[in-house]
């Protein structure tokens, strides 16, 4: 009893489809049965069983890139998720120039992961950037050296990544909290509670879904990350900010090992459906509500 | 002190919580803005001023001629035009890959969330995967594709590349966005008559402008700062400015001109920045209206 | 919907409109290479000038930086639409590209320009595979280089420069004393790699590094011999500044130039940093093989020639596979590029002091190949790892190590 | 006669979760009949069944002699209106009127007369060029409205339309669409949730409960004749009073007996013949009168909880052997809370019900 108007719908999706089943499907078909083979810079069909998956994971670099992607996305996302809503919630304060502030806190979100590393890089080098500065002013004891200390590059990352996305965080917060309704300041301010607190315990339950929003916004991008780990460190110092992304184009160019790579990310896409298909089977039901009312 | 006789409007009190708010905003506007002034001085100093080593200092004498060079001198192999020529390339990939990709999203996200047809969630789903997976696994393989159909190397085929990139995180913010739109308005359109393209261009699209323009903004910046894609698939004669930047900016064995490469990398950047610094308004408008939402 | 299609029907019709024609008659060559700065691209235009003067259609598609470049040419390659020319180095890099039959061969322009008479054996060999010539080399870099800042000697009272690696340390201990930093280290695995091979270099002997990289000799002396290497390179640890990690070479040669630093390990292109900054090679800084090498490390770049199926690009290759190898151009190329004529019979009064040491080298066979040269990608790429390893992890022991080096070959 | 709208063994299911089930109405032209129920019986899913909305599982609809069941909306002949409005938000109020017939491709001159007639009879005249955004909510209503009547079709469906706007212009709007449907004299098939609505404009309602209808029937009837317990309790404002107990049948007249009330059920129109056990006494707040025991009546008497004044009458509660029962009174009150009072019970108005709920 299908109707003509759900085939101009089914019709419209028809290149997404395609997009979807091919690139998406296809591709990973073509990788998966790559990363049985031993193809190094060309596909070859000599089939070597699970030996490139051994290799991946006996591979000190590999480990570490995952180890650190998983670093990086929490504190990534966090970090711009906490300076995003302190800022929104300092200009949501009634402060002047509030424009001015806000295009100062989001221009960065216009810059690449490139340039945004490169500058980091440049910022944080112990030689050049701020910690030669400040020891130029004379402080001789001041230590910033994140980009170039093994313990510290990842937050060195984490560092840039926060400054180029909290902006956008902010943004969404912020016309989330101008969403509230004003009545409920004004119960607040009856009740006497301090103005963190409202903040704390009043606003920012309510703000789940731009919170949400925002970080699955910025998720989408953690696993891809790539451009601003090659631009700020290349995966050091050591295998200190190695990751997957990374290995995987280290090895499908430059070290021309197609086998390992196509493992690499076969893994990689194992990961993302295991965080994909739970968040989708819940959405589904959500929705199979929705549909019933 | 005698108290005062508390009488007509209240004096404006500056509060420790208003000086530490501002306070924090002070140190927040700089971290924000020290690596866009670094970069700009940089860029106005000469090299033997920059070996100095102090990156943070005012140039001792300005000097423009870094970004001269950038923009029209720089050289990349034997030729020496700047990354002009890349900027009209960028123009000619962003715009049309920023347009299909919105209305092909647009479209998507209308019919996923106000018709549902059959498999709809399945197609969602595997455009959200889709979009959380690296592109650098699809690479190898769309190299060939591409090159079968002959659009490999060509304007044609890196916009449809972009698009097909760009489309799990457009369908997805549109998707999201007229899930919210009142079921009823399709209905209403449907007694009226109208069909599902009707729909779609007489009431959903205006509807949409705010997100429209949202997800413009974020798919231009992606778009234009992309470099990987530009560099596989576009082909000598479109590379992007950023492929051109890159030229410019990274090399192994060569010498490095800071000052060129920091007006390069400014140039590169100054089209999203310009739109960010001009649009952020109805950026911001648009997410407030409801374009990003859980 | 129906726009979208149009509009890509129209894209379609107009890349094909875009695709440009072919000049029949002349020889046509697309280069695809890595050279892209200041001296690199001026090198480049020496071959281009003398291309177009014998009447061939140059086109340029340079990419900055080796994994772009390679990345660029092999999805060209994936795609069927090659460059006519791939700026590459010599040895195992090419191989599997021969091996799949994706090159063309240059051996009747190396048989009529007698490349056997005026190539060291080892550069032919290596451009060679089954036998016949399939590389064009253009030149040389030495890689056993330390460049030592003549003010930072002169400041920490330093007179000659090192002959051992004991003197060698002595000497970075003055630079320590005066305040400078002794090593301009630059922290990138393919930097490490280097000094770590020309370490090697000159505590195994040519003889007993060939054994290693080309024999993946595992025996008591080659380990033996690794070991050491470690051992001095875990000792230079100690006198490189906390912002080495993920240095630029260039930064670190800008370190000499300002003399903030003492020495500086680094291939021959690092003279170019010094001309740049107008420093002189014998006067402003000295350029010395690292201590008790018996030879020198070397790596030479060429050009691969991809089938492409078109009239013009043979020609176009078997032009540029002649000029590449002309002598003067060999003279001229490497002046810009700061390296060493492959040809041994080119007039070496133009050479300056540093090139004329790497020359004297070459002639006597006195070379031994850079890894990427004799190793495949891959193990390339497990020995910047291996090296990483050990230089980032203080506390790894090298004799352990020593024995985990051979896994690279695996 | 033939129906207007005619739904035959309808059946609505996702899955396995039955909306509607198996149900047949027959709508006479120029009809106005409700559907009535609480939030989630169905009675909006039925209603965009009709309207072509949602696809049905079995059964089939007819309107104006034609079988539509897989028609599109458009080509069933009937107008909409929805309780959020959905004006078209980016079109003017001339837009939003006209959008439906320049979809259908009709002469400029036509819909422009349609239109103003519209625009006219809904005293939209002067809106015609605003925006949904710069009306107020009984303007974007009578728009609404207005969008149905000019596709001049003769089934008009009403999905709760006046439930978003405040008390007054409720009770102003639900007038104008009483006259409307007096004047136009088209089938009008209404959703609402407000029993006010339902009484006030229906010639019929029919009361829906998960999917089934409870009653279809007049208002009076509903009111006066509640088919079950669930209808007599939906019904009526503030609700009736129930009050358990059993049925005698005895060698005389029935009885009804509860807390040592006993009722002769003599006076009571039973459907089928009345039989003892347990059973519920249903009786209206309107159905019991102060003086009551004065003319024969069974009392209740009990003592005076609250009193609710509501200008020309007032409720009274008072509690009646651990029941609190309501009492409505026209005209002034004298009585306070704790004042007691004794009043009488008219059987012929009460219902009573039996365990399964029906109507005896």
């Amino acid at each position: 009893m299908k109707r003509k108007t759900n085939l101009a719908a089914t019709v419209a999706l028809l290149p997404t489809w395609l997009v979807a089943v091919v690139v998406f499907i296809g591709t990973m078909g073509w990788s998966i049965h790559l990363s049985f083979t031993n193809s190094t810079i060309f596909p070859s069909s000599t089939y070597v069983g699970l030996a490139q998956y051994q290799k991946l994971f006996s591979s000190a670099k590999w480990l570490a890139s995952l180890q650190n992607v998983v670093t990086f996305g929490i504190l990534y996302v966090g970090g711009c998720l906490l300076l995003g809503f302190l800022l929104a919630t300092a200009l949501d304060r009634k402060i002047r120039f509030e424009s001015v502030f806000r295009t100062i806190f989001l221009y960065p979100y216009a810059m690449s992961f490139v340039v945004t590393g490169l500058i980091w890089q440049w910022m944080l080098n112990p030689m050049l950037g701020i910690q030669a500065s400040v020891r130029s002013l004379g402080w001789d004891s001041f230590v910033l050296d994140w980009v170039v200390n093994r313990d510290m590059a990842i937050y060195a990352l984490v560092l840039a990544g926060v400054w180029q996305g909290a902006g956008l965080v902010m943004v969404i917060v912020l016309s989330g909290m101008r969403g509230i309704e004003a009545e409920q300041w004004k119960a607040a301010r009856i009740d006497g509670i301090p103005v963190w607190r409202i903040y704390l315990s009043i606003i920012l339950p309510q703000l789940g879904p731009a919170l949400a929003a925002a970080g699955l916004l910025l998720a989408m991008g953690v696993i891809k990350t790539y451009d601003i780990v090659v631009a700020m460190t290349n995966g050091g110092p050591g295998n200190a900010t190695e990751v997957p992304a990374k290995f995987i184009m280290d090895n499908l160019f430059g070290r021309q090992n197609l086998g390992l790579a196509t493992a690499g990310a076969t893994v990689l896409v194992l990961g993302v459906l295991m965080i994909v298909a739970p968040f989708r089977y819940a959405m589904h039901m959500r929705g199979k509500k929705r549909g019933a009312r | 002190m005698a108290r005062l006789h508390p009488n007509g409007p209240r004096p404006t009190q500056i509060t420790a919580g208003r000086i530490g708010l501002y306070l924090f905003l002070i140190v927040a506007v700089l971290f924000f803005t020290l690596p866009l002034y670094t970069m700009v001085v940089t860029s106005l100093k000469t090299m033997d001023e920059i070996r100095l080593g102090q990156i943070f200092s005012l140039p001792s004498k300005l000097d423009v001629s870094a970004w001269i060079t950038a923009w029209s001198g720089a050289c990349m192999g034997t030729v020496c035009v700047g990354i002009r020529s890349g900027f009209w390339n960028s123009l000619a990939i962003t715009l049309p890959s920023v347009a299909l990709s919105v209305f092909i999203g647009a479209v998507n996200g209308y019919a996923l969330s106000l018709w549902r047809p059959r498999g709809a969630s399945v197609l969602f789903g595997l455009l959200l995967a889709g979009g959380l997976i690296p592109y650098q696994i699809f690479l190898y393989p769309m190299v060939r594709a591409m090159a079968t159909v002959g659009l490999y190397n060509s304007l044609a085929g890196i916009i449809l590349v972009h698009v097909i990139f760009g489309l799990p995180l457009v369908t997805l913010l549109f998707r999201n966005y007229f899930v919210s739109v009142p079921e009823e308005l399709c209905k209403a359109a449907r007694v009226d008559g109208a069909g599902f393209w009707r729909i779609f261009f007489e009431i959903m699209l205006p509807i949409a402008v705010p997100m429209v323009v949202v997800v413009s903004m974020l798919q231009f910046t992606g778009i234009w700062n992309d470099f990987l894609l530009g560099l596989v698939f576009a082909g000598r004669d479109n590379l992007p400015m950023t492929v051109q930047l890159n030229n410019i900016v990274n090399t192994t064995m060569g010498e490095r001109t800071y000052n060129v490469n920091m007006a390069a990398t400014i140039l590169t950047a100054l089209v999203p920045l310009a739109i960010y610094f001009l649009s952020g308004r109805w950026f911001v408008r648009g997410i407030a209206a409801g374009a990003v939402k859980g | 919907m129906k726009t979208m299609i149009k509009l890509f029907l129209a894209g379609v019709a107009f890349a094909g409109v875009l695709t440009p024609a072919q000049a029949e008659d002349k020889p046509t060559i697309e280069i695809l290479s890595s050279w892209t700065s200041g001296g690199e691209a001026a090198a480049l235009d020496v071959f281009k000038t003398e291309f177009e003067k014998r009447g061939g259609v140059w086109k340029d598609s340079s990419i900055a930086g080796f994994g772009a470049a390679d990345a660029a040419f092999q999805n060209r390659i994936v795609a069927g639409d090659p460059p006519g020319a791939k700026q590459g180095i010599i040895g195992l890099a090419a191989a599997d590209f021969v091996g799949q039959g994706l090159f063309n061969a240059v051996d009747d322009i190396a048989k009529a320009g007698k490349w056997a008479d005026v190539l060291p054996k080892s550069i032919l060999d290596l451009s060679s595979f089954g036998g016949e010539t399939y590389l064009a080399p253009t030149g040389a870099h030495g890689e056993s280089w330390v460049f030592y800042s003549k003010d930072a000697f002169a400041k920490a009272g330093i007179a000659d420069e090192p002959k051992s690696w004991k003197e060698f340390f002595a000497d970075l201990d003055k630079l320590k004393a005066a305040g400078l930093v002794p090593v301009a280290w630059g922290g990138q695995p393919w930097q490490q790699s280097k000094v770590f091979n020309m370490i090697l270099l000159s505590q195994v002997g040519i003889d007993g590094f060939l054994k290693i990289y080309v024999d993946k000799d595992k025996s008591e002396a080659s380990i033996a011999g690794v070991r050491k290497t470690l051992d001095i390179l875990r000792k230079l640890n100690g006198y490189v500044d906390e912002a080495a990690a993920g240095r630029n070479w260039n930064d670190a040669t800008a370190m000499l130039i300002t003399a903030k630093a003492g020495v500086q390990f680094m291939g021959d292109w690092a003279k170019g940093e010094f001309t740049v900054a107008g420093k002189v090679a014998g006067k402003d800084y000295g350029c010395m093989i690292v201590p008790e090498s018996p030879g020198m490390v070397y790596i030479a770049d060429s050009f691969y020639f991809p089938k492409t199926g078109t009239a013009a690009t043979d020609k176009g290759q078997k032009l540029l596979a002649e000029i590449v190898m002309d002598p003067a151009v060999q003279v001229a190329f490497s002046q810009k590029k700061g390296s060493i004529p492959v040809r041994l019979d080119i007039d070496k009064t133009k050479l300056d002091a540093c090139a004329l040491k790497g020359a004297a080298l070459m002639s006597a066979g006195a070379i031994v190949p850079d890894q990427a040269i004799v190793l495949t990608p891959q193990q390339v790429g497990a020995l910047d790892d291996f090296v990483d390893e050990f230089w980032n992890n203080g506390s790894e022991d090298a004799t352990a190590a020593a024995e985990k080096f051979f896994d690279v070959f695996e | 006669m033939q129906s207007a709208v005619s739904i035959k063994n309808l059946k609505i299911a996702y899955g396995d979760q039955t909306v509607i089930e198996e149900m047949s109405i027959d709508i006479a032209p120029k009809e106005f009949l409700v559907l009535l129920g609480p939030s989630g019986c169905g009675k909006s899913t039925l209603l965009n069944a009709i309207a072509g909305l949602q696809d049905i599982t079995a059964g089939e609809i007819w309107i104006s002699g034609k079988n539509v069941t897989w028609e599109e909306p458009k080509d069933r002949g009937i107008g909409m209106v929805f309780q959020s409005y959905a004006l078209y938000p980016r079109m003017s109020v001339r837009k939003n009127l006209s959008f439906g017939l320049r979809v259908a491709g009709l002469p400029k001159a036509e819909i422009e007369a349609r239109v103003s007639r519209t625009a006219a009879l809904l005293h939209l005249d002067t809106l015609l060029d605003r925006r949904p955004a710069e009306l107020s909510g009984g303007q974007r209503q009578r728009v609404a409205i207005g969008r149905a009547l000019v596709r001049e079709v003769d089934v008009f469906l009403f999905d709760e339309p006046l439930s978003n706007l405040d008390a007054k212009l409720r009770n102003e709007l639900r007038v104008e669409i009483k006259k409307l449907h007096q004047s136009l004299g088209n089938t009008m098939i209404y959703v609402t949730h407000d029993q006010v609505e339902a009484l006030t404009l229906a010639d019929r309602i029919a009361i829906l409960r998960d999917g089934v209808i409870q009653q279809l029937a007049s208002p009076a009837e509903i009111y006066q004749r509640p088919a079950n317990l669930f209808v007599a309790g939906f019904i009526g404002a503030p609700m009736m009073n129930f009050i358990e107990g059993h049925i005698e049948t005895g060698d005389g007249a029935p009885v009804f007996e509860s807390h040592g009330l006993r009722v002769d059920l003599s006076g009571y129109g039973f459907r089928t013949p009345p039989a003892s056990g347990p059973a519920t006494l249903g009786f209206r707040p309107d159905h019991l009168m102060l003086d009551g025991a004065a003319s024969g009546m069974p009392t209740l008497p009990g003592r005076i909880s609250v009193v609710e004044p509501m200008g020309s009458e007032a409720v009274l509660w008072f509690d009646w052997a651990g029941h609190s029962l309501s009492l409505r009174l026209m005209g002034d009150v004298t009585l306070r809370p704790g004042d007691g009072l004794s009043p009488g019970l008219d059987i012929a108005k009460a219902s009573l019900f039996g365990t399964d709920g029906s109507r005896l």
